[in-house]
């Protein structure tokens, strides 16, 4: 299978001058056509950070990124222009990236007037095709952001990545202010999408935000990837104390869940908090004196899992519910 | 009965459009009631009418809301004051932007306290301690000296919740109270807040967009589509036979249900109303009977607004 | 928050630099000047050998930084050079105006605050109403209107047609003898020798200039006093302070508290760049203070002045900014300890 | 019902009255300053030995100054200033202030800092007096008394500018541009600057007031003596000392003319403030209903 997207080693630091953090360490990471993967963690963890390294929006501060094969870690923004058609993004926040001024059709026109010769009426005709595929109404495309709700406002901007039929597409959290309705409509838009090829990488602060669609699940906490495997394996059998703590988290609609959880201490840190030894050592329930000192590398489970953590190898990280 | 509200209708003032299209539902003493809904469905409309907070973008133009027997919906300004807060707590969305900017934590919930009643400042003092470490929060009496902007996000919601809490009310709205917070964080809150209500035996509103939040923790349900509430019943009933089409949905595409590639669409637009059922639009099952209003089916405990609606069949 | 020590050394260090743009500034103006430079050293009618002495001792023929650097020298040195028309030193006659301005600044200050803060008030709590069209109406207007034309208004009818004030001749009557310079008030000073004549002109003197200036400074701070409660009005956390069943005085009391910060930055700035609107109200008044000086110095393109009196309002506004900043971290302190 | 339409009515008198009277007044004095000549052909240097300070009268509806011209037709043709340099100064204040406050906003980092505090430095001195030094430094000619304004508008600008400029890169805008590929330039021309304009549209009636605040002040202190004809400044100036003696007319009249021209601007510009605020900040969306 082809690997359409795929980071080697990225590191990423972020911030000016002295207050520069690292926001991600290491990372490896590929996704290959008509394949989803998903990225999960909580605020600080490097979501954003990760979703841009892919189309480099960011520079790396160390290892390479590449597209289609070829290392675009060095490639001049003036060549990056021409991919930016082929490997696109939807943003965090629907809302502030829109040009105000500007319809909903002339905002999903746009990349097909940057990337494209087509004449006016090919992209009007495209970007009609396009909206009845969104269920975005006609009515609708005439309008102005400030006149259209969150969860349309939301198709409008993946509209505007997908109107050029990328090969990657990275969303970074898309369906956090949606309901759940509208959620599941995109999800749908999305597993549609693999269907047709498109490599995707979508990240969400819960697991549960990504499962539906994601073939593979990678969790990141403090900039590090502590496990990453196939959907079903993460869901059946999380090993990394974090990674069962994130899944107890997840509200679900099983009543007989109710008050089974892992309860973490304190808070999701930032990359300013960062302690020596395992990341997530301080407020993890099942940590040793020597999780404090040594940090974990993410080390190869079976076939088809990494997780980094030092219980691992010995089989003592799964943690108890409690109640 | 703790709060009973009938048939709660509200119109915007600016244009006279009705926001709120008759509102029912009830808490109890001691349960938890999530109200649940899409944005925009009028979740947030109906906590602010209860309390009486609508103006002036707003106004109240028909129902009733019986707090422990007494209407709160005519009640005179002055006495409602004199509810909110004390007997009825309010846990609101945003939680940082909820607190004072220019008062420190402490005096805040010193003055809180000193609203509805005369207080001995050491003796408050000691309370907001109290108060603040049973919520949970470190070195309380540190962070009574700080300002809402020094706090975390999870200690700024714990402190919202014990302003809540701190005068012992009989009923507590709390609208989307971690909207925005990490999910270690959101299961934290909602724990203490579940912890709370029980202990103290204190009737809950939970309102919130999530489906999960209510099957976890509320004890009875009721969702709210475009400005009605479409179905209401105890939590285990209505997850186990959901009556109306929306609450069948909103369960089935709970992201960890949601079987990708149906093909169908859930969201949308909503329609210009016209009358009828609103759901008509989104609704797979909508028939020509489906254009005059849907009667309430069902009574008790469980019933839904809608005329395929079967309440006890499997 | 961070430590005394640093703050104010971050506040030195940004105003020595401010102080720094400021003299480049005046020194640009210097430069500009259509008449050759040494003519503003050296008076009037320099003699042409003193001319040539002054273009070397100034380094007039030196490259444009040695020249800055020199002037940097001088004005640091309280040096400002002498007024082309007096050929006196320009800071001895600045500072000897400064009490008269500072006079008419402080009461008109005062006065306007005492007209803007209600009126901006009681029209955020009015928004869309009668009183607050009213009040924005007479604000706007108060904005639009130039300076020298209220006093001129105000000269018409209370001087000219009603007699209620006394001729625009100063801060005393012409007759009268100045009494002894000792706080640089005439008011004040005619009180403190008991001179109960002086003492009522120049409070006449006063009226009609503090008038003036209070309308003005009035009417801009209603419309900043209005803006900044509203945006109270507006924010989550009064809902909330609302739902926790404060009365009407304690979300009033919530309000001003919250809107104080803004109200004070807005009048910082107002302070700052007043000396414009004080100096216009000096001409009209033939005040005798900074402002008045300054403009004279422009109209008789007395650079020296004009240079000197530039300086001295930047580095007021300065002073004022300084103060606003020191002010808000003792209010912070204040609230901390309460 | 009615009290619907009361309600709409009074939204329409927010939002409409501002800038019809704001409009109104400019076209009053643009087609009476157009039209002068035609309908009231006094000549504005004519002295009528016999008629010095004249009351106003049916021949002379604003009476006569004390070399016996029209006053009226002097105030009419003063108009032409009040048109001209804050036109002209806006010109060279937008034309100098939008790049700089363009390239510090975009560029951000030291840059940024270094013209934030130079602008800080320069927006300590009043501006009025800062512009009536530089016209008194470099001689009093029309030119110079635009380019004073001009630069101390630019000033004005180049902040204003530079602080929406950076909302808009923090908000993502200009990332977001940059993930389709859009090049920097075209972004910048096509979103931001479009954008930025009209957020500071109000902003632009309000300079062009003080700009005829600045231009009357000068002529009043006798700076700019190059515009001693009839521009209204100048004309308070030479009225004074006949107000003072109860002869008020030869400078209230042309006092009036600024104040109006000025309220005319200065409303302007608080109606297109209150429309800004209505729209709300890009992409903040409308649809949650009423304003508290």
């Amino acid at each position: 299978m082809t690997v359409v997207g795929e980071l080697r080693r990225v590191s990423v630091s972020l911030g000016p001058g002295e207050r520069r953090v690292a926001a991600l360490t290491r990372i490896d990471m590929q996704v290959e056509e008509g394949r989803v993967l998903g990225v999960v963690g909580e605020s600080g963890a490097g979501k954003s950070s990760l979703a841009r390294s892919f189309l480099r929006l960011v520079a790396p501060e160390d290892g390479a990124v590449l597209f289609e094969g070829s290392d675009i870690t060095a490639t001049p923004e003036r060549r990056l222009r021409r991919l930016r058609s082929r490997m696109t993004m939807v943003f965090r926040d629907a809302t502030t990236v829109l040009d105000p001024r500007l319809t909903a059709r002339a905002l999903i026109e746009e990349p097909l007037r940057l990337h494209t010769g087509m004449g006016s009426g090919e992209r009007r005709a495209a970007v009609d095709a396009l909206a009845e595929r969104l269920r975005l109404r006609p009515a609708e495309l005439e309008r102005r952001p400030g006149e259209l709700g969150i969860d349309r406002l939301q198709l409008v901007n993946v509209g505007r990545a997908i109107v050029t039929q990328p090969r990657l597409l990275v969303l970074d959290e898309p369906t956090r202010d949606l309901d759940t309705a509208a959620a599941a409509d995109l999800l749908n838009l999305l597993a549609e999408l693999r269907t047709g090829g498109m490599a995707i990488v979508m990240t969400g602060h819960d697991i549960a935000a990504v499962q539906p669609v994601a073939d593979r699940i990678a969790v990141l906490y403090l900039g590090e990837i502590v496990e990453e495997g196939a959907t079903a394996d993460i869901l059946r059998d999380a090993l990394h104390p974090y990674t069962q703590a994130l899944l107890s988290a997840h509200l679900a609609a099983d009543l007989t869940r109710r008050g089974r959880r892992i309860r973490l201490r304190g808070e999701p840190p930032t990359p300013e908090d960062r302690t020596p030894g395992c990341g997530f050592a301080p407020r993890c329930p099942i940590a040793e004196n020597r999780c404090r000192s040594g940090a974990p590398t993410p080390n190869q489970v079976g076939t088809d899992r990494r997780v980094a953590c030092l219980r691992v190898l010995e089989g003592t990280s799964r943690i108890p519910l409690t109640r | 009965m703790l709060l009973d509200v009938q048939d709660l209708r509200v119109e915007r003032v600016a244009d006279g459009a009705p926001a709120l299209a008759g509102v029912s539902f009830r808490v109890v003493k001691g349960r938890i009631l999530g109200l649940v809904g899409e944005h925009g469905a009028g979740k947030s409309l109906t906590a602010s009418a209860i309390l009486g907070l609508l103006r002036p973008a707003a106004r109240v133009v028909g129902g009733r809301a019986l707090f422990e027997g007494q209407d709160l919906l005519r009640m005179s300004d002055a006495d409602l004051t004199r509810l909110r807060g004390a007997r009825i707590g309010f846990v609101v969305q945003s939680g940082h932007a909820t607190l004072d900017p220019s008062t420190r934590v402490g005096a805040q919930l010193i003055r809180a306290m000193s609203i509805h009643r005369p207080i001995v400042k050491a003796e408050a003092a000691w309370r907001a301690e109290t108060i603040m470490s049973s919520m949970g929060i470190p070195e309380p009496r540190q962070r009574m000296r700080e300002w809402p902007h020094e706090l975390t996000p999870s200690t700024v919601q714990r402190v919202v919740v014990a302003l809540a809490l701190i005068n012992e009310p009989q009923l507590l709205i709390a609208d989307e109270p971690t909207a925005g917070l990490n999910i270690t964080t959101q299961m934290q809150i909602l724990d203490l807040l579940h912890l709370e209500l029980r202990r103290r035996r204190i009737g809950g509103v939970i309102i919130t967009r999530d489906l999960g939040v209510v099957a976890q923790y509320c004890d009875d349900v009721a969702v709210m589509f475009a400005g009605q509430v479409v179905e209401q019943g105890p939590v285990a009933q209505v997850f186990a036979r959901p009556a109306h089409p929306f609450t069948r949905t909103l369960i089935a595409i709970m992201p960890d249900r949601l079987a990708t590639g149906g093909g169908r669409a859930y969201g949308g637009p909503l329609p210009e109303s016209g009358g009828g059922c609103p759901y008509r639009p989104r609704c797979d099952q909508a028939a020509e009977r489906c254009a005059t209003a849907p009667p309430l089916v069902g009574a008790g405990v469980h019933a839904a607004r809608c005329h395929f609606a079967r309440i006890g069949a499997a | 928050m961070e430590r005394p020590g640093r703050f104010l050394l971050r506040l030195l260090g940004l105003a020595a630099f401010l102080i720094l743009v400021l003299m480049v500034l005046s020194f640009l103006l210097l430069k500009l000047g259509a008449a050759p430079s040494v003519v503003l050293l050296g008076g009037p009618n320099p003699l042409p050998e003193e001319q040539a002495r002054l273009v070397a001792d100034y380094g007039l023929d030196r490259p444009v930084v040695v020249q800055f650097i020199r002037y940097l020298i001088r004005v640091v040195s309280f040096d400002f050079g002498r007024s082309w028309l007096t050929a006196e030193p320009v800071l001895t006659e600045l500072l000897s105006r400064v009490p008269a301005t500072l006079e008419l600044m402080l009461y008109g200050l005062l006065a306007g605050a005492l007209i803007g803060v209600p009126v901006g008030v009681a029209a955020a709590f009015a928004r869309g109403g009668a009183e607050d069209r009213a009040a924005r109406g007479a604000a706007i207007l108060g904005e639009a209107m130039p300076p020298f034309l209220l006093c001129l208004v105000l000269l018409l009818v209370l001087f000219r047609w009603l007699d209620l004030s006394p001729a625009p001749t100063g801060r005393l009557s012409v007759v009268l003898t100045p009494p002894p310079v000792v706080t640089g008030s005439v008011f004040v000073d005619a009180v403190l020798m008991q001179d109960g004549i002086a003492a009522r002109s120049a409070l006449g003197h006063l009226i009609l200039p503090v008038l003036s200036l209070a309308l003005l400074v009035g009417a801009s701070l209603t419309l900043l006093v209005r803006s900044a409660v509203l945006a109270q009005l507006q924010t989550a956390h009064l809902a909330y302070a609302r739902a926790q069943g404060m009365s009407r005085e304690m979300l009033t009391g919530i309000v001003l508290w919250g809107a104080t910060p803004a109200i004070l930055s807005g009048l910082t700035a107002q302070t700052a760049t007043l000396i414009g609107t004080t100096a216009l109200v000096e001409f009209v008044f033939a005040w005798g203070g900074v402002g008045q000086y300054g403009l004279d110095a422009m109209a008789k393109a007395d650079f020296a002045g004009v240079q000197g009196f530039i300086l001295l309002s930047g580095l007021f506004a300065l002073l004022v900014h300084g103060f606003h900043g020191l002010l808000r971290r003792l209010v912070g302190l204040r609230i901390r300890r309460a | 019902m009615t009290a619907r339409a009361m309600r709409l009515l009074r939204g329409l008198q927010d939002r409409g009255l501002g800038v019809a009277f704001g409009l109104l007044v400019l076209a009053g004095f643009a087609a009476a300053l157009m039209m002068r000549p035609v309908v009231w052909p006094q000549g504005l240097a004519f002295e009528d030995a016999q008629r010095l300070l004249a009351f106003p009268s049916l021949r002379q509806p604003m009476g006569t100054d004390a070399n016996g011209r029209d006053v009226l037709a002097r105030v009419i043709d003063g108009a032409r200033y009040a048109f001209m340099v804050p036109l002209a100064a806006l010109v060279v204040g937008i034309g100098l202030g939008a790049p700089v406050g363009l390239a510090a906003g975009l560029r951000g980092g030291s840059l940024d800092l270094l013209l934030r505090r130079l602008l800080q430095g320069v927006g300590l001195v009043p501006p009025m007096l800062l512009a009536m030094a530089l016209v008194s430094a470099m001689g009093p000619s029309l030119w110079h008394v635009v380019v004073a304004i001009g630069l101390l508008q630019a000033v004005g600008f180049a902040r204003a500018m530079r602080d929406h400029v950076r909302a808009m890169h923090d908000s993502g805008f200009i990332e977001g541009a940059a993930a389709i590929g859009s090049p920097v330039l075209r972004t910048v021309m096509m979103h931001l600057l479009p954008n930025t304009l009209a957020r500071i549209a109000g902003e632009i009636p309000r300079q062009a007031a003080w700009a005829l605040g600045t231009l009357a002040a000068m002529g009043f202190v006798g700076i700019a003596t190059a515009t001693s004809g009839t521009e209204w400044g100048s004309m308070i100036r030479e009225g004074t000392e006949y107000l003072l003696a109860g002869q008020w007319w030869a400078a209230l009249f042309p006092g009036l003319a600024l104040l109006l021209f000025g309220a005319a601007l200065h409303t302007l510009a608080a109606s297109l403030d209150e429309r800004l605020l209505l729209r709300g900040p890009p992409g903040s969306g409308n649809s949650a209903g009423g304003r508290g």
